[in-house]
């Protein structure tokens, strides 16, 4: 029984730091998040190079192989960086969602441009009534084979924007749908939804019967989604790891130098108390991100139970570390200049997004009280 | 049954509300409303509130509470608490020169001579004289006493060099009501002096100051050998401290005047949306959870409402503000940041949105009010100061710093 | 406008404490609560002297004809004191109950019992599911008149132990019944439930063709029992508030005193912030709990809105203050001897009676979003 | 896939697992624990403690990393942590010398000399000789090193006079390891040494300390004149503090062991309980409001439990406990906290009944929980000093007091 990363993962981890400080400190986060779409090809193409975004995927497929606790290390320091870009909506959504349900050409096609970093993709699910979850789907699928289209429209879809290819979740002639749309079918018309999160953007879509190419339906497609809910939640919840850690980092640094009283507020309990809240949140969601990930690698009944207990916990503790980061750091907290508040958005979004606190716990309930 | 505690109004302050009403009803409010609503920058809005405040001045309504030979109507404080509700629920443009009427004016009152009275007081409620106040510095926030701009004496004048932050309305004010050290050698809060310093005067230079909702409600105000007469000191030349925490109680005794029609207004306003928005397949008005964090928003309201409703009888009675306004300021702001997380909780993905986003609910107000609540417990004297005066000043417990 | 207590109520309120000072310290209040039957006979005649005990009811029965926030006053110097005993079930339960829904025969002899001091009352609602409210009641009223009988049982009547009779809620031929009680009545059985609050006792009553008087039946029952909810809500909240307060003070005075690492601990923030949180959540319930009280003295329509939010709010409050008091003493708050936990036993007790936090806030919301 | 994280037990482990559950199989576990849920006051329970301690001892189950020479079984402090988790989970009674056992017995194999360990280790194990500990006094709780109580060198002896509280076991205790200013004049930590005192010696009086809850879990304890052997210092003379810490450290990372396989058999508990417990009209567990609360104890269960066994890898591999324990003693004993309100909302007025009601569930043990556990926050350190070890050790902030 050994509850830390092994010395490689560590490695992993670390080296993934160092890429990111020098290739996305902050300035660089900024520059991307004025641009339209934030997304940076070049640092793409770098952290392809690298295998990022095939970590998860067969080598068959251009992919590294690696599980989903390695994916967790890196989500974290991505996180901790503030990393832009459709990372989560490429790797653990949309390459998850093919390589469970997509059959082998699918995959060479699809996944191998992913792996490669030749293509972004997205994963279109929520609709006008923005539950997450796909039992209301409503976008309809007509047709089959060469002939399937896609009717309908969808909200919430993350970086649809600088997305190459979408999987969209449909109901059609044989229930459950999921589709493959490329970014320049006919009748796709991809809007952006303005966010509180400037480093990750959301996008509406709208499908006038949009050429498609079939994923899975029915069972197949419903198990691929559990799947890719199961582990785009874990990775996410790693991320929001890696920025309440910087948060809090930040946050202590700044107890330490900032003097008022002829103090460092580092000194004053209500301070220094704050701190040690932060502390126990970010060790707590560590405990629970990484064992969500170990548990899924180890294919664990508890999987589905640790990955609500992670995600239910992370969306509150985000928020809340941010909250207590702005409030230690007073006025400057409030500044445009102060990064503080770009973590913050991203809590605010990732809340929100796979399921907020309330909807994990009732997954928790449900597998654990009925 | 005995006289007993009394919500309701007396003839007079009914006769006052009576007139109010009227004079509002005559004054074309749908249309000023209506105006404001379209304007979009900062700059477009507070010249919308200036013209306003002009057509309120000249209603003989701007400084309510003020003595009539400078300009104002000469009422009671309860008169002026009426006034402010009253124009918050007709949802009135708000007075351009808000930090002169509710802050500046009022400390004048208190603490300036006759000349300066006469001099200042007219300006402020005609609003062809805007103020600003220079309070805070990048090295003096919660310890304001702490502050280095330095004001050196020079005939009949004084030269202040330094540095202020988080000055509203410093891009357009005519005057700055500071905050200075005229003795670098006393003890922190015994070498400060209230100048009043003449924006215009050579050598201040203002420069916006970007907030994390991406607007710039707040300035930066430099000072480099600005001179000014010596007559511009409020008050006694080292008791500078003493004057502005008189205005420091204003501060928070006024600030919250009118915030519970604001509340209630924004919480109704959530209400409805929840008639719409779905949550788990039903009206998210009818989420077991949701109701319950609402009815509690709901109750937290009325209790602001009530709270300050005591504190201003209170007032009303002593004539000046006690530190219970920290304990109104601690309320109200934690309920505003626990509103706009229930807010967010009831309208889930949509609550993200932003102005700029069509789908946005209320025109992108939740996304901003959930990011702009942030500020509540920072500005004006953070929550841990609040605390701070409220353990030492009301309970008497020992300084904790 | 004028929300402070007039001179001539805060006079009742000050001679009130005095009263409660002298006859009814700390040491009485553990004495009496050591009794079998937590009351003591001698001090309820001399408040009876003084009027108490008729408070809320006319002249005619003995009354002093005051009104609610009156009552509250009382109440909070009675919470302040943590007077043991049947105020609450004799006063504005039972007696409002009776004044609101009895006939003037009734009135005269029950009614003028109470306000005399002569009787001890209480009212019998819940049964075995525990639930606040008279819609479920089960308890079954037969025959009518002089023949009038109940069967069934009720809990968590709070002080039928020292009843001399009991107004009971029951369902019979025309619906909801309201029936009074003697406490000799035979079939009547009255049994202690041991519960949290050591200064107030819980009691189960059993019912087994119980001979009773019928007060009132139908909408004047239902009418009546929800003004003695009102009353009872608003007198119990201000009595919540009384001992909220003088946790308060216990705290702060041992915060100022209790020296550790050479300081006061009321100067060590930590301390300090848990005593300004504590002075807020007061003075928040002091504004709810008198404006409940003006709302019913002035038949406001916000009346049962604002004794929700007086109740939902104290409910919690109460614990809150509670457990910061405790905090604060550290391990001497933990004691016997310390009275912090006579009064947390109350607020426990308290949170429950009458509707819980989430009952009350179920009530706001019924009022105020459908 | 690359060796990962690994929350599987080694073989070693799985036999040290399967050992104990072969011993425990066989010791007639169900009679025990019947036997041990007839006792009901605190006399009869320690005893019945105490025979199946010396059960456990007879088995080789006592003192599981204790080494071996002293009576130990010489395991590892993993293998520790599953003996731990085991009893628990088997509802095992507690060893009755659990003071001993956990915190005065690593503290002398730390800092013990050889005689010392030969003399009192097997004692501990066996439970021939009941351990208590005298560190608060009246006026030193969360300022320990504040304490009074004196011992005086006299020869070969130490004289003590003092009066020490919240000593458990105070009053079966045979032997208590006290901490003890023998320097006056020191610095305040500088002056203090760690001493072993026979409780039967003259001079030492034992009273029961009554707690909020009605029983006396705790005693304290009065020294007059007592003589204690200078060979009963543990340590050096005035290096008790360091001796002391250690203690601390030890008592923070060990008391939390096993604890969240009690909070999980709670947390089933209550969800039974909210099977029949009716909720408007339906049962408990239907109620959106209760599920939200539940599904939120379930999670801080896991996450307590998580975080424990990363504490414990760190543990294994350093070999001594650090300030993180206090992380995971501000969790678990807030947790229980929020987890017994949770249940009294869930039971409605149920919740307020005590044992000595027909009617209370579980025997009552919810009104007892409910108050029980506001001790869980001060006992041990309070939550106060735990976040100021956080702050000061982990994060490396000033010290604030």
């Amino acid at each position: 029984m050994r509850f830390e990363l092994s010395d490689t993962q560590q490695l992993l981890k670390s080296s993934a730091r160092k890429f990111l400080q020098k290739e996305c400190p902050m300035a660089e986060v900024r520059r991307i998040m004025e641009t339209p779409a934030p997304y940076d090809a070049n640092l793409w193409r770098q952290m392809a190079e690298q295998g990022w975004t095939g970590i998860l995927f067969a080598e068959d497929y251009g992919g590294m192989g690696l599980g989903m606790v390695e994916t967790a290390a890196m989500m974290e320091e991505m996180g901790r960086a503030l990393l832009p870009g459709p990372f989560l909506a490429t790797v653990p959504m949309a390459g998850v969602l093919l390589d469970t349900a997509g059959n082998e050409e699918l995959k060479k096609i699809y996944l191998s441009r992913i792996g490669s970093g030749e293509s972004r993709a997205a994963v279109a699910v929520q609709e006008e009534d923005a539950a997450w979850g796909w039992q209301q789907v409503q976008l309809s699928a007509s047709g089959g084979g060469d002939a399937l289209r896609l009717h309908g429209s969808k909200r919430f879809v993350q970086d649809a924007g600088v997305a190459d290819f979408l999987l969209v979740v449909a109901r059609g002639g044989r229930g459950l749908t999921l589709a493959l749309v490329e970014r320049a079918a006919e009748g796709l018309s991809v809007q952006p939804m303005a966010g509180i999160d400037l480093t990750r953007r959301l996008y509406s879509v709208q499908c006038n019967a949009t050429p498609a190419v079939l994923v899975a339906t029915g069972e197949a497609a419903e198990r691929a989604l559990e799947r890719m809910s199961l582990l785009a939640n874990a990775a996410l919840v790693a991320e929001m790891l890696g920025g309440m850690q910087r948060v809090l980092e930040i946050s202590v640094e700044y107890a330490k130098t900032r003097k008022q009283f002829g103090k460092p507020i580092g000194q004053f309990q209500a301070i220094q108390h704050k701190c040690a809240d932060m502390v126990l949140m970010v060790e707590a969601l560590r405990s629970a991100a990484y064992y969500a990930a170990y548990a899924i690698d180890h294919g664990l009944e508890e999987a589905q139970a640790a990955v609500s207990t992670a995600k239910s916990y992370a969306s509150e503790a985000y928020r809340e570390v941010g909250n207590h980061g702005i409030q230690i750091h007073g006025g400057m907290g409030f500044t445009w200049e102060s990064d503080l508040h770009l973590y913050y958005r991203r809590a605010k979004a990732s809340e929100i997004l796979l399921g907020d606190a309330a909807w994990h716990r009732e997954q928790i309930a449900r597998l654990v009280l009925d | 049954m005995m006289p007993s505690l009394d919500l309701t109004l007396t003839a007079q302050q009914q006769k006052f509300r009576e007139d109010l009403r009227q004079w509002l009803a005559s004054s074309g409010l749908e249309s000023w409303r209506a105006e404001m609503a379209r304007k979009k920058t900062l700059e477009e809005r507070f010249a919308h509130s200036l013209t306003w405040q002009k057509n309120v001045f000249e209603g003989g309504w701007a400084g309510v509470a003020w003595p009539k030979e400078y300009g104002g109507r000469g009422a009671t404080l309860m008169e002026q608490a009426i006034f402010l509700e009253e124009m918050a629920r007709a949802q009135a443009p708000p007075l351009a020169n808000v930090i002169g009427i509710g802050l500046v004016g009022p400390t004048i009152i208190a603490c300036g001579t006759e000349e300066q009275k006469k001099r200042f007081l007219p300006g402020i409620l005609s609003g062809n004289e805007i103020w600003c106040q220079g309070f805070s510095e990048p090295g003096a926030g919660s310890d304001l006493a702490a502050l280095t701009t330095s004001a050196r004496r020079d005939g009949d004048y004084f030269v202040v060099n330094g540095h202020k932050v988080w000055t509203s309305f410093g891009w357009v004010a005519d005057w700055n009501a500071m905050l200075v050290r005229t003795d670098a050698e006393a003890a922190k809060h015994k070498g400060l002096t209230y100048l009043l310093i003449d924006m215009k005067s050579p050598g201040v230079k203002v420069r916006p100051l970007r907030q994390m909702t991406g607007e710039s409600e707040f300035t930066e105000v430099f000072f480099d050998d600005v001179r000014v007469p010596a007559a511009n000191v409020l008050g006694d030349v080292n008791d500078g401290w003493r004057v502005a925490i008189s205005t420091l109680m204003h501060e928070r005794n006024t600030l919250g005047a009118s915030l519970h029609i604001t509340f209630a207004r924004q919480f109704r306003q959530l209400v409805e949306r929840g008639r719409t928005v779905m949550k788990n397949g039903k009206p998210a008005l009818e989420d077991p959870v949701i109701r319950q964090k609402l009815a509690q928003c709901y109750a937290e309201i009325e209790i602001f409402r009530l709270t300050q409703m005591r504190a201003l009888t209170r007032v009303d009675k002593s004539g000046v503000p006690g530190p219970e306004g920290s304990i109104l300021k601690m309320f109200w702001s934690e309920y505003n940041q626990r509103f706009q997380q229930v807010a967010s909780e009831l309208l889930g993905p949509y609550a993200q949105l932003t102005e700029e986003c069509p789908d946005a609910p209320d025109g992108g107000q939740w996304a901003y009010g959930f990011l702009r609540t942030r500020g509540n417990t920072i500005e004006a004297g953070t929550s841990e100061i609040q605390r701070n005066i409220v353990a030492q000043f009301v309970l008497g417990l020992p300084k904790s710093y």
